[in-house]
Order: structure tokens, then C-alpha cells, then sequence
């Protein structure tokens, strides 16, 4: 039989989240974010966070919800644009910000899910990405000794997902959901349609269900464009 | 002298059959749409895409599917989807041909600063330095000067770094340089542009050929 | 004393609900038969299977479809399949709460040898060694003693090892034991087995508790 | 549009394969092994070959028949049982074994296809795998250093693919398959069935194209099943 992961709504998947925590959150811009969690994290007032996220969100959406409300101690991230609120706390020194290239990023999280504690990368030598990091050449060429991440808690949004955890992602919605989901102490999917056990076919699994400890539907997706941008009908 | 598109003209010669690209944000963007008719290449996009078509029809677009600007965009028949882990081991593992990006400065031994201005808003590397440090094949597409006047092709970066020693190719609205043994080496100049005038706006080593072509855009 | 079934049984006594559990070739692979009624647990296997079914009904076998020990099986509703190094992924990640395997040898101190004999035929490692240095939970399925009658339960592993420091627990045909502070300690006693027995096949140090219930199965 | 992998068959998928190269071949056991490119291999009479590949095949099948040819000088495997022309070669020192813990081979494939020269992980720490290898504690817990592995060749077979090289695997025939792919510096990839361009569902690609070089559909596959094992019908 297979483990059943379901909780029964958000709020119950977000038990435990506690300030202070050391949080991994999906998606990319605001594609693939877990829009139902970030929203009970503003719910429960839970502070002194540090999440890992490729970005911060804008300013009325994804994490910038979170920065609104000085929840927010460090932000772990590649790429923080787009987001007044964050660069007026980041200038003013409230805000801790730790800049990772994305692609270590994407890796450190995979080797905290894989059990691999470091490895080298090429990304970031000789530069203050490098500073004060173990410094190996390897076929002529130096790479830095990068180390794994994990969170306590890992958030991540699917396409689909079924009871024993698995998930199904949709295009670039993906991104570093997978990743993440691999890291996290306890993962928390929430996804757009959780399907009986059975009907997603398993060689078609993106996370396997081993990665994720509690699964919910989410409601009200508003899957927010930032940039909108189209050609005209010929 | 070249403008944006010029420069995107320029850099999609340099394209080959079979190549699969990343594309920059700004100038570098531009290249996808002057593929020439008789290759093919890919273009991949690294938040998780190869085979990226172009921007959807109004209404047809799709939140799930952006670029790495955040742009709603298509894909084409025999694209791939995959994870941020899964696009940067091609981007590292060197599976991708080409990468086309923008720069505040360029160093004569191929160091790129194009992130961080001190003193200014840091919006992060996002995927870049990941790119530089990867590539074998690096084309820079930028204005050969700032908007001071000043050179961008320096002997030594002022601003914080991106990469080491990775830029191999310029292509600027002056000219198209390239890099090698520490220096920059002249080698065709924008149409109407001398060599003189690329000469003053170059600040690092610049070696000059006797005979400088110019661009067949 | 127990048989290979005998020991299954004791083993699933330690399956828990929401375990994901790696079984390895011989007796361990018997654990399945055996799980409680009452629990949900999910059978891993390191080829690339999560949620591994009972062997396939004769003539419904898939070729595509096998267990590590290269035997035809089936997948459960909810199962998913994947590579070597998403597998392994999850096993040196600490995702699989339980790894049973047989040994040649266990030290006191936890080593584990069990892929390696001098002078003969060496197969190979497979998976035992990222299974061994990775698990939290590991339980050492195994006789007693080997077939010349001495004891594997050794105060130094005489094998090459496959593991280090690893071992937490070993169900034999003779007794249940958990290993820390450097020692063997005797927890339970297969059904119609004296202390001394057990403490005359373990030739590594051995704490015998004052109480040392019988197994009930 | 896409950018065109096909090969007309296996000779063409083939040429350039030379003695004294390395080969990674996918497959575990059995089990989604790449059966028309070993018979061209075999036909080809190629030797001094290193070969990357879990096990080693059956005397009469897979890297089995290559060794039959003593085509072999090398193998790089995790385990390598089931064959006794193997042991005969080994034990009489014409072929060169090295073991690797499963895991770390599958990691170090990957990390070769990935561009990460070097890694840790605790397998094999206190053990012959360990010998002479850089070991670090990270955690509280040892740590050996593992390096990249690629190949002049990569050898794959999938279930589907397409004329990009996107490919897709059947059930357990994935094992090191992907990884593998990653890793060749040419990538071959026969496949049971070659579908039109565009039947793939991007969200569903196992293998993205860009790490296939070379693609054909192979044919007459045998799928030997190692070890049938069945209950019978109630």
C-alpha cells in the first residue's frame, strides 16, 4: 500500500512552521510558487524566517507578502528584482541577503536532498561568490567547494499530485520545485489537483512521493504573470 | 555604427547548425530573431526549457511557461521541460554551444562584470555566473562605451566580477573583438565606423590587424 | 532457534507506519511477506522503484520491470519509477527510514563486511556500500555463526568491509541485538534459545542484560 | 525548430567508436540495455574498450558478448556477477575490474554529464573504496572525495524518442540510462519506437535532446529477462 500523505487543507500542512525556521520555497519569478502556504505563513505571523527562494516575489505577491509584514530575517536567493519593499529592508540593513549564482543555487538544494554535503563548481571563481571557499583545479580550470543545503520546512506547488505524495509539475512551473521538495526535513506540496491514487502513471513522476510528507489541493490559484508578453494575432 | 538590432544581426552569424543557445536578457534576446533560414538551432532558457518558440498570441499565454526574464513565451515541437538542477548541469556540463550576454565591462583577459554596481541596488546574478564560468563560447553584445562616454573594454574590471578569463568574443556597435593572450584583437569594424574611432574608445590593449574588414550584416 | 522465515518475522516486527524500506537479496527480501496489516510502508528498490508490488502472475512479467536482484516484479498504485542517481539520491539522503541486509560479518562497534572474500570470486559492492554508509536504521539479517560454525558476530570484522560504524541492530537465528558504545547487547532470545548459547556463538563483546525476554512472533 | 539527431541506423550510430576508448553503456543487468548498439559493437570488433556499465551482462548477452571477443581491456561496474567468462578473464588478469559503490557511480556519471568535477559522499569511507581518496567530515560524519566520470561514448536505449533526442524510458529500464547520457561526449540512443517530432509531451521528457548526439530505432530487441520470477495465478 502506499504511505498517505494528504492533510486537509493548508492549515494543517503548515503546522510547525515555527519563527525562526529555516524555510525552501519553490518556483521561479512568480511561476510555480506554493501561493496557498505563503498565504497562511502571513496568516500565522511566524517571524525571523530564512527562506530560500530563487527570488523575493513582487511587491503585493509570492514573497514579497512576507517581506510586507517583516517576516523575513534572510533571504538565500539568485536574483531579488522586481520588489521595492525588499530593496528599501535590504538598503536599511533589516533585510539579510545572501546572493548565490542560480545554478549552485539549484545544485546546493539537490546535494542537501541527495546526501551529498559539497561539491565543486566552477561558478563563481574569482569572485566574491569564491571569497573564503576552498579553491581545487580540475582539468586546468579552478572551481569552488560549494556545500549542500536544507530547510527545515520545504514548500513546493505541483501541477498534479496523488496520495502517496508524487508530483507532476507543468512546463517551467517546475524549476526548482523538485529540488527543494528533495531538501526539505518536512515538504509540504500543495498542489493545483491532488488525483486518486493510481491515475498518474509512474514513469511520468517528477517527485516521487518519498520526497514529500504532506500533500494538499490548493484553491484559488491566481498564478500571477510579471511579464506579459505577446505578439499580435497575423 | 550598430544599434541593438545591429549588434543581434551581427551575433546571429555566429550561429551554426545544430547549436543550442542561451539567450541574455536585453541585446541578447534579440539574436533569436534573425536566425539564418538554413540552420537550426535551440534555444534554451535556463529557469527549465529547450526549445523555446516565440512570445505567445494575445490570450493564448500561459503562466506556466516564461523565459528566464519572466516573459510568457511558446515552445516548440520537440521541446523539453525539465528542473533548475537538471538546466544548469547542461549549462555546466558544457552541453550548451553558445552563450549570448550583456556586460558592464569587459577586461582584456576576458573577465566580465555585469551584476553588481557598488553603492547601487544589487538584484543578484541570477543565473550568469553559472553561464561565464561554464560556456566555452561566450559572445558578449554590448555598447562599446557607457553612457559617459567611457570605455566598457578595459584592462582591468573596476566593478565586481561575474567571471574569469571566460569572455572569448565582443560584439559591440563599434566593432567585433576578440580575446586572446590579454588583449583584445580588432577584427571588423560596425559600417561606417574607422578603426580610429575604435581604437579611442577602447581602453584596454588592443591589438590591430593591418587590415580591419567590415561587417557583412 | 529461528529459520530465514523466523527472522523475516522478527524483522517486519520493526516496520513502522510511513516507512519507505530497502530490502536487500536473501532474507531480507522474505521482510515483505510479513509487513502488519495495520501499517502502510513502501518497499524502495535501488534500480529505480518505489512502491514495488509482489511478482508478477506467470506470463503477465515485464522485462522493463525488476527488482535490484534482477527479478521480475510489479508496481503498486502510487508506485514511481526513476534513475540510479535519483534512487540513490534517496538513499544517501536519508529518505529510506529502513535497510535490511545479510552480512558475512558485523564488529562490535557496528563494521559490516559483506561483499568481499580474499582469494575468491568478488562480485562487486552494488548498492550495499551506499546503503550501509548512508541509512540511519540499518538491520543486519544474517545466521549466527557461518557454515564452519563460528561466529560472524566479531570483535573486528576479518573481511574486507563494506561499511563502517553502521550497524545498529541484527536479527539472527539465535537472538536479537543492538550495538552501541562498542558492544553487542543481547535483547531478546529466539524462541527455545538459552543465553548461553548465544553468548557461546558471539565471539565480539557481548552485554548481557540481567532479564532477556524470548522473541515473540 | 528542432535540431536533428537521427541516424539512419546503427552502423551510422556507430562510426567513430574506435579501440581503446571509453564506453559508457546503460543498463541495469539486463534491464534496458542498448542490445542493437553491443551487437554492432561486437560486429565492429572494436578492443582495448574501458567500459562504463553497471554489471557486465550473461555470457551470451549484453557486455557479455563483448567479452566473449575479449573486446574488453577494462570494466568500471558495481557488480558483476552472473557471468563466468567474466570471472575466467578477471582471475587470469587479462581484465582490468574497478568496483564502485552503485550509487557512486551513478553520481559520478551524472556529475560528469553536469560539469561537477568532484563530490562527497560517505559511501565507501573505511573501506578499499576509500583507499588513497581525500576523506573530510562533514556533519559529524566521514566523507570520501568521488570524481567525474565521462566517456568517449555514451550508449543508451530508451523506449521513445524523437528526432530532437528527447527520449523516454520504460519503468526500471531507466536505471543509468539518463545519467549515462549525460556524460558521452557523444551520445548515442537507440530506442524501441522513434515517434514524430512533437508526440512527446515536453513535460514528460526523461532525457532532453541535448545530451543525445545520435538517434535510431532499433529493432528485433530480445528483452531477456534475467530471473523470471512469478506466483502463480489464484
Amino acid at each position: 500500500m502506499a504511505i498517505n500523505k494528504v492533510v486537509a487543507d493548508v492549515q494543517e500542512a503548515c503546522q510547525g512552521i515555527q519563527s525562526g525556521m529555516t524555510l525552501m520555497l519553490g518556483g521561479f519569478g512568480l511561476c510555480g510558487i506554493p501561493e496557498n502556504s505563503i498565504a497562511r505563513l502571513v496568516e500565522l505571523g511566524v517571524t525571523d524566517l530564512t527562506c530560500i527562494s530563487n527570488n523575493a516575489g513582487v511587491d503585493d505577491f509570492g514573497l514579497g507578502l512576507l517581506l510586507q509584514g517583516k517576516q523575513i530575517k534572510k533571504m538565500i536567493s539568485s536574483y531579488v528584482g522586481e520588489n521595492d519593499e525588499f530593496e528599501r529592508q535590504m538598503l536599511s540593513g533589516e533585510l539579510d541577503v545572501d546572493l548565490i549564482p542560480q545554478g549552485s543555487l539549484a545544485e546546493r538544494c539537490r546535494a542537501g536532498g541527495a546526501g551529498i554535503p559539497a561539491f565543486f563548481t566552477p561558478a563563481g571563481y574569482g569572485t566574491e561568490v569564491g571569497e573564503g571557499k576552498e579553491v581545487r583545479v580540475f582539468n586546468g580550470k579552478p572551481h569552488i567547494l560549494e556545500s549542500a543545503l536544507t530547510a527545515d520546512f520545504a514548500i513546493v506547488k505541483a501541477w498534479k499530485g496523488d496520495a502517496a505524495g508524487n508530483l507532476v509539475f507543468q512546463a517551467t512551473a517546475r524549476n526548482f520545485n523538485p529540488m527543494m521538495a528533495m531538501a526539505g526535513k518536512i515538504t509540504i506540496a500543495e498542489v493545483e489537483e491532488l488525483v486518486p491514487l493510481g491515475e498518474l502513471d509512474p514513469n511520468q513522476i517528477h517527485t516521487p512521493g518519498i520526497f514529500v510528507q504532506r500533500i494538499f489541493q490548493g484553491k484559488d490559484y491566481q498564478k500571477r504573470i510579471e511579464q506579459k508578453t505577446v505578439r499580435p494575432k497575423a | 555604427m550598430l544599434d541593438k538590432i545591429g549588434i543581434a544581426k551581427r551575433i546571429a552569424q555566429e550561429l551554426q547548425n545544430g547549436y543550442y543557445v542561451n539567450l541574455g536578457i536585453g541585446i541578447p534576446t534579440l539574436v533569436a530573431n534573425y536566425v539564418p533560414d538554413n540552420i537550426e538551432v535551440e534555444f534554451q532558457s535556463e529557469n527549465g526549457v529547450l526549445g523555446m518558440g516565440p512570445f505567445p498570441f494575445d490570450g493564448e499565454e500561459n503562466a506556466d511557461l516564461i523565459n528566464a526574464g519572466k516573459q510568457t513565451i511558446t515552445a516548440m515541437p520537440g521541446a523539453a521541460f525539465f528542473d533548475s538542477a537538471t538546466s544548469f548541469a547542461m549549462i555546466r556540463g558544457q552541453h550548451v554551444q553558445l552563450t549570448v550576454l550583456g556586460a558592464m565591462e569587459v577586461s582584456q583577459n576576458g573577465d566580465i562584470a555585469n551584476w553588481k554596481i557598488p553603492g547601487r541596488m544589487v538584484k543578484g546574478m541570477g543565473g550568469a555566473m553559472d553561464l561565464v564560468a561554464s560556456a566555452e563560447n561566450i559572445i558578449v553584445a554590448m555598447m562599446h562605451t557607457n553612457k559617459a562616454g567611457e570605455s566598457k573594454l578595459l584592462t582591468d574590471c573596476s566593478l565586481p566580477l561575474t567571471g574569469v578569463a571566460c569572455v572569448k568574443k565582443i560584439v559591440t556597435n563599434l566593432a567585433t573583438l576578440e580575446i586572446h593572450g590579454g588583449a583584445f584583437h580588432l577584427v571588423e569594424r560596425a559600417p561606417g565606423v574607422s578603426v580610429d574611432e575604435i581604437v579611442n574608445a577602447t581602453a584596454g590593449k588592443l591589438i590591430v590587424p593591418p587590415l580591419v574588414p567590415e561587417m557583412q550584416l
